[in-house]
């Protein structure tokens, strides 16, 4: 039985065991950390890919490392949800990855202080290629201690490339990233602490079968979701983001809002699985409460800031919202909040990743990314600004993409519930989405002329990756049923 | 830190503070509840762990719980230490060099004197790690500890390091942890699976390499920066004049 | 058979593939590009005539494509998808060879007719839509197709009537959607084709239903400019002269008219509209905004503003030809749709050449035109002829048949309000063409161009005014023929009402 | 009645979670801060301990396995972000001297 398990299921570790392996090997090829980067993360991708085949044709699955069986061992959990997430992981990386090479090409090239970029280039590989093995072993973990270690790779990873850039005001973020960061962690590591003193567990499934409200689950429930929301800058907890995720180089910009945030949020979909059937309708209105404060008044600070960066991430903030506001329609209609949710997330990344993508591109280009001088890029970046154009039509939820198909089933699902405060939140949070990107999009597809700098410096594998994203987010509003089925297979 | 200046200023004495404690006391208050609370069934993994304990090949209990039934984790934890250092590294060079007095004599000759003694009781807590308290973690921070002491006196003997075995050492942990885990899978068993007499000696392999880059680690994060960000693009590593920062 | 099924998307693609071709051009490559437009244009006639002979012999057409279960794009084929695809069809030949000329020697043209391409194939993405749900998907798409060609000039002005452009049309794209997705969840996807889904519904959420539609028809009425949501036309005219007539005559303004006559009477069907009394309030609602544009329209003094306020208020006509809810009422309105569109782009065309010619954008600086641009007049006459409704033209058809209708109906009293619109229609369009042909010229004209051989400017401009202005007269003359409109439209009422 | 030494260390453990964090939140320096979070977690690790060893005299040893986890995580962690205060203080503290120096130009 073992054996066999063996031959169906290893395929797991990969996706794990690939980038953390890259990761050393880049930082050891320092004359090469480029090659050695783009080698590692285009296997990942096939590695994450390959398990993505095997889950469609044969089910989930799970692996015990070290073969040793939960709760005594650790086991990876291939689940719907968790291969869609490492999916979803290596599209959006393996086009951050192109998108890397060539920036830090062009920044290279463009030269400047001294050896300062090929220092980040140096580091920024090995960082980026941990964080990204980190996020897939927190995808595939079924350990709740596993978990806390993993989001803590996650996190320090992630602080490393915030703090990449080199300038202050990136590492004041990456400051008050840490910090809060930690918090999170430590909240999480004491919430994991009670659920072992209870269920004298650590594999989520066990703990999950025999859960029963008792004072020190919900105090564990309190603390993990506490120490999750952190994590994902769900409002109020989004101090920390805007100025991170907007003040760090372009590709690690589109790494933390499109991929990181969703760690901590997928883990606090899986806990949270466990824990709605008891906890009563009040926790979860008030989840989704924050979740709605979280879009309206992201969205409001998004139009109101006047660098297009900051604006990215301040939609950042507002999304979050979304993966949020779902949870009191979770509870009905076979999974299809659940469904709803992941296709959001999934959607949300690939746009997101691209619209930093495009807007590091602009910042690059123009050397500022102030919204209202940035009139008449498009003649310089058209493929650029194209892509900024149609990741913000996913972001809004227009067709023809894959956030408009999330859009419908939310608002499907919150009219077929009669919650017409949701609604009324959706709809208010979609116009302001729609007023702050078409702000920035007016800008940056201005037929204006400007005189800006004349020569392009921005690299072809830079402008196409950017795009490529941006057409995944626009295939994913044809493709829906693909993933969706997906979702249904059990680990 | 040296300097006074605090980057914030105290606010106004008010409502806020006792709003905090009184946020704070209902925290603990919360959290005692939870701890005190009479707790049914579990009785947590203890016995698990004794009934696999023939076949993890150790008899330390926590050590077959870290290098055997969850040596992920410890694989993780290995790629969070080697994380650490690159993020170090990669931070922009740090320009405040302040001019390191010489150790002095009595630091001199106490760190000739200890560093070998810590290097012997790293060794001895990596082999009592065996069967009872101690292990590789343990003997790693002992030998992080003398490092550490290294640095601070500013030893010739660092110096003397070649430039890349720094790096070497470093990634030594994880790529171990990760090529003993693959080399199981070569032999036909699972991904760390070590099982009986291999066990035993595989898991003695693992913990002196874990050890050596345990203590490697913490002596580079105490160094706070990359050894040549000192002296951009110069040819030799000396990290002898990086301590003091981490203090 | 595989090739009806085809056809459709081939509809689609013969605009989106120039248009996405054009997009990559460089802007030198003019000659390439007009190739391609004019080859898109063709190719999409020729099909949509296989089609239209094909829907004459009863095949049947239809795509669909899954995009989750229980929600599927529907591209199909019927009566009234093939009037409008037609007309669409058309007026983009005409469209495009105008703004080919119109444009020449313009920045931006790779970009002008990229989008101008995609805005076409979501136009007629909305004519073929099957269900409301492909309905929604092009709607909202033109919203974004078409913002860049508003903004094309890039002046600031511009620019500000793309900021209200879109603040309305997102607006009311929002409101669709709800609508949209609250009547998917009350009854599950709409079908165009399966009319009366909703009358059982009428007795258990009769007040859900009119909120539905009160949204669906705000949703639609933005585009279609009804009385308090119009703000955006007026503005929007600082677009080039084929955009605007783009607008007014084929796209967005006509897709919302579109709109207004799928949400009566294939969403709801005329029954279940009027069990619930919603015809009602859609009608003062049209009247209201006939006499309110007609008004506004009299008091431009900028030609183009004129005639937007002019789209304000003849497009109402099919919103109120709708509402009356007879068949001989609706008939008109469906075939407005038709004749304002073929009026309507004529006068944009017009308005178009006496700017670009002369640098006339004001109706007091008009005086004596007709003796500068006489086939420009001519067509502009024949046109205005047909807004006010005179016979033979084409407009007097549709108000016939609206006023028949609302005889038939016994509401007597929008008799009373088409003869006003229509003294009022005289009002703004006489004293045009009084000044025009009868009127000396004021001196020397602004920025005259000067002729080019012997018409009066590039046969480019000239061409497609004159031939939508015949076309204007014809369907209004052989209006009882087999080939007309009406012919057409009296086809679907048939199919329907069984007149 | 005595008091069991396992409670004793649990209820310490979560005080000294709480106080860090009280530390955390209204310290201004940033040494305290990255010292509060230490406390914070030096409180979960106790409170981990006493978990293992609460259960009838049978010592659960997969606790200490976990704060032995924890605690390589929270050194690499204090690592960083002591690493990246030293850089934040060495900015903040060049901005003071610049400030100061063009002030007293200005005097």
């Amino acid at each position: 039985m073992m054996g066999l398990q063996l031959q169906s299921d290893c395929w797991l570790i990969w996706p794990v065991i690939l980038p953390l392996s890259a990761a050393l090997v880049a930082f050891l090829a320092k004359g090469q950390p480029r090659l050695s980067g783009l080698t590692g993360a285009l296997l990942t991708a096939l590695a994450s890919g390959t398990l993505f085949l095997k889950v469609v044709n044969h089910g989930g699955g799970s692996y015990d490392l070290g073969g040793w069986q939960p709760p005594l061992g650790i086991s990876l959990r291939g689940d719907g949800p968790a291969v869609l997430m490492v999916l979803m992981t290596a599209v959006t990386g393996l086009a951050i990855s192109v998108y890397a090479g060539g920036y830090f090409q062009s920044r290279i090239a463009m030269g400047g202080k001294g050896r300062r970029h090929i220092v980040q280039e140096r580091f920024f590989w090995p960082l980026w290629l941990l964080l990204w093995g980190a996020l897939n072993g927190l995808f595939l973990s079924a350990d709740i201690f596993n978990m806390y270690v993993t989001l803590e790779l996650v996190a320090l990873s992630s602080v490393g490339l915030t703090a990449l850039s080199g300038k202050p005001a990136s590492q004041v973020a990456a400051m008050r990233y840490l910090l809060a960061s930690l918090l999170g962690s430590l909240s999480f590591l004491l919430g994991v602490a009670f659920l072992y003193k209870t269920h004298g567990s650590l594999d989520l499934a066990t703990i999950q079968a025999a859960l029963a409200l008792s004072p020190p689950v919900a105090l564990a429930m309190a603390l993990i979701s506490v120490g999750l929301m952190l994590k994902c800058a769900l409002f109020p907890f989004h101090f920390w983001l805007a100025p991170a995720h907007a003040n760090a180089l372009a590709p690690v910009s589109a790494i933390l809002s499109g991929l990181v945030i969703k760690g901590g949020w997928y883990l606090f979909f899986r806990f949270w699985q466990g824990f709605l059937p008891l906890v009563g309708d009040g926790v979860v209105v008030v989840l989704a409460g924050l979740g709605g404060a979280a879009i309206i008044w992201g969205a409001f600070q998004a139009f109101c800031q006047q660098r297009l960066k900051m604006l990215v991430a301040y939609s950042t903030v507002a999304q979050i919202g979304y993966l949020f506001i779902i949870f009191p329609l979770l509870a009905i209609g076979a999974g299809q909040g659940a469904a709803a949710v992941f296709y959001f997330a999934i959607s949300h990344s690939c746009a997101k990743a691209a619209l930093f993508l495009a807007a590091g591109s602009i910042f690059l280009q123009m050397g500022h990314d102030r919204i209202n001088n940035l009139d008449g890029v498009r003649q310089i970046l058209p493929i650029t600004t194209f892509a900024f154009a149609l990741a913000g039509l996913s972001l809004m939820g227009l067709p023809p993409t894959g956030g408009f198909i999330a859009k419908y089933m939310y608002l499907s699902l919150a009219v077929s519930q009669d919650s017409w405060w949701l609604v009324l939140v959706m709809v208010v949070g979609s116009c302001l989405t729609a007023i702050y990107i078409c702000r920035a999009v007016s800008h940056v597809l201005s037929p204006r002329m400007v005189a800006g700098r004349s020569q392009v410096v921005v690299g072809a594998s830079m402008e196409w990756s950017a795009l490529a994203l941006a057409l995944v987010a626009i295939l994913l509003g044809f493709i829906a049923p693909l993933p969706l089925g997906l979702f249904e297979v059990v680990g | 830190m040296t300097g006074n200046e605090s980057t914030g200023h105290r606010r106004g004495m008010g409502l806020v503070p006792l709003f905090n404690l009184v946020m704070l006391v209902a925290l603990f208050a919360a959290l005692a509840w939870g701890y005190l609370a009479p707790v049914s069934g579990s009785s947590g993994l203890a016995h698990r762990v004794d009934a696999a304990l023939v076949e993890s090949g150790v008899e330390s209990r926590v050590t077959a719980v870290l290098l055997n039934y969850r040596a992920y984790d410890t694989l993780l934890e290995c790629f969070v230490l080697f994380l650490g250092v690159v993020a170090v590294w990669s931070l922009r060079p740090f320009r405040y060099d302040r001019h390191d007095p010489s150790p002095g004599l009595i630091l001199s000759s106490l760190v000739r004197l200890l560093v070998p003694l810590m290097v012997l009781v790293g060794g001895y807590l990596l082999w009592a790690g065996s069967n009872q308290a101690g292990g590789a973690f343990q003997a790693g921070a002992i030998l992080g500890g003398a490092g550490v002491l290294l640095l601070l006196t500013s030893s010739p003997l660092l110096s003397a390091l070649p430039r890349g075995l720094l790096s070497c050492g470093i990634c030594l942990g994880p790529v171990f942890f990760l090529m003993m885990g693959l080399a199981a899978m070569v032999l036909g068993r699972d991904f760390m699976e070590y099982r009986g007499e291999a066990a035993a000696l595989a898991i003695v392999a693992l913990e002196v390499v874990t050890a050596l880059s345990i203590g490697l680690c913490l002596a580079a994060l105490f160094g706070g920066r990359r050894p040549e960000a000192g002296q951009e693009g110069a040819g030799k590593a000396v990290p002898s004049q990086d301590g003091g920062e981490g203090r | 058979m595989i090739w009806q099924n085809w056809l459709l998307v081939m509809i689609l693609l013969s605009s989106l593939v120039p248009g996405l071709i054009i997009f990559s051009l460089a802007e030198s490559r003019h000659g390439l590009r007009t190739t391609l437009n004019l080859f898109g244009a063709i190719t999409k006639m020729v099909l949509v005539m296989i089609m239209i002979v094909g829907i004459h012999q009863g095949k049947s057409f239809a795509v669909h494509l899954v995009l989750l279960p229980g929600l599927e794009l529907v591209l199909r084929a019927d009566l009234l998808s093939a009037l409008f695809v037609a007309l669409s069809s058309i007026l983009w030949l005409f469209t495009t060879i105008y703004a080919i000329a119109y444009l020449e020697d313009s920045p931006n043209r790779s970009h002008f007719f990229g989008y101008f391409s995609l805005c076409v194939t979501v136009t007629i993405g909305i004519a073929l839509a099957g269900n409301l749900l492909t309905f929604l998907f092009f709607f909202e798409m033109l919203t974004l197709s078409t913002y860049p060609l508003v903004v094309h000039r890039g002046t600031t002005e511009a620019l500000a009537a793309g900021r209200v452009y879109l603040i309305y049309t997102l607006a009311g794209g929002f409101c669709l959607f709800l609508g949209v997705v609250w009547l998917h969840v009350l009854v599950g996807p709409v079908d165009f084709s399966r009319e009366g889904v909703l009358s059982p519904l009428v007795e258990s959420h009769g007040q859900t239903l009119r909120i539905i539609f009160f949204l669906l028809i705000a949703g639609v009425g933005v585009k279609a400019a009804l009385f308090p949501l119009h703000g955006w036309l007026p503005r929007a005219m600082v677009a080039p002269a084929p955009v605007s007539a783009l607008l007014h005559a084929v796209a967005v303004v006509k897709a919302g008219a579109f709109g207004i006559i799928r949400v009566v009477l294939d969403v709801y069907g005329l029954q279940t509209a009027k069990g619930l009394g919603l015809l009602m309030p859609l009608m003062l609602l049209a009247s209201v905004t006939i006499v309110y544009g007609a008004i506004y329209a009299l008091k431009q003094d900028n030609l183009k503003h004129r005639l937007a306020f002019s789209t304000v208020s003849q497009v109402s006509y099919i919103a109120l030809g709708i509402s009356i809810g007879h068949p001989l009422a609706i008939m008109g309105g469906m075939a407005h749709l038709v004749h304002q569109g073929l009026m309507k782009i004529t006068l944009f065309f017009c308005a178009g050449n006496i700017a670009e010619i002369l640098g006339v954008h004001h109706i007091s600086r008009m005086n004596g035109v007709g003796r500068r641009l006489p086939l420009t007049m001519a067509a502009f006459t024949l046109a205005a002829m047909g807004m006010i409704g005179l016979p033979p033209m084409a407009g007097f058809v549709s108000k016939w048949y609206l006023g028949l209708g609302a005889i038939a109906q016994g509401q007597g009293w929008l008799i009373g309000v088409l003869v006003l619109s229509s003294l009022l229609n005289a009002a703004y369009f006489l004293p045009i063409l009084y000044g025009a042909w009868f009127k000396e010229p004021e001196g020397e004209w602004p920025a005259d161009s000067g002729t080019v051989g012997p018409v009066e400017s590039h046969w480019m401009l000239i061409v497609p005014p004159v031939v939508t202005a015949l076309i204007v007269l014809l369907v209004g003359l052989l209006a009882n023929s087999g080939l007309s409109p009406l012919a057409w439209v009296r086809l679907i009422i048939n199919a329907r009402y069984g007149l | 009645m005595s008091v069991p030494p396992a409670l004793v260390y649990g209820l310490t453990g979560l005080f000294l979670f709480v106080a860090g964090l009280a530390g955390l939140i209204s310290c201004a320096q940033l040494l305290r801060k990255i010292l509060a979070a230490n406390i914070m977690a030096s409180g979960v690790f106790l409170f981990l301990v006493t978990i293992g060893h609460g259960r009838g005299g049978v010592i659960d040893p997969v606790p200490h396995a976990m704060v032995l986890t924890g605690i390589v995580v929270s050194v690499s962690s204090t690592a960083v972000v002591l690493a990246l205060a030293c850089r934040v203080q060495e900015t903040a503290n060049i901005h003071d001297l610049l400030k100061r120096r063009a002030g007293g130009d200005r005097e």
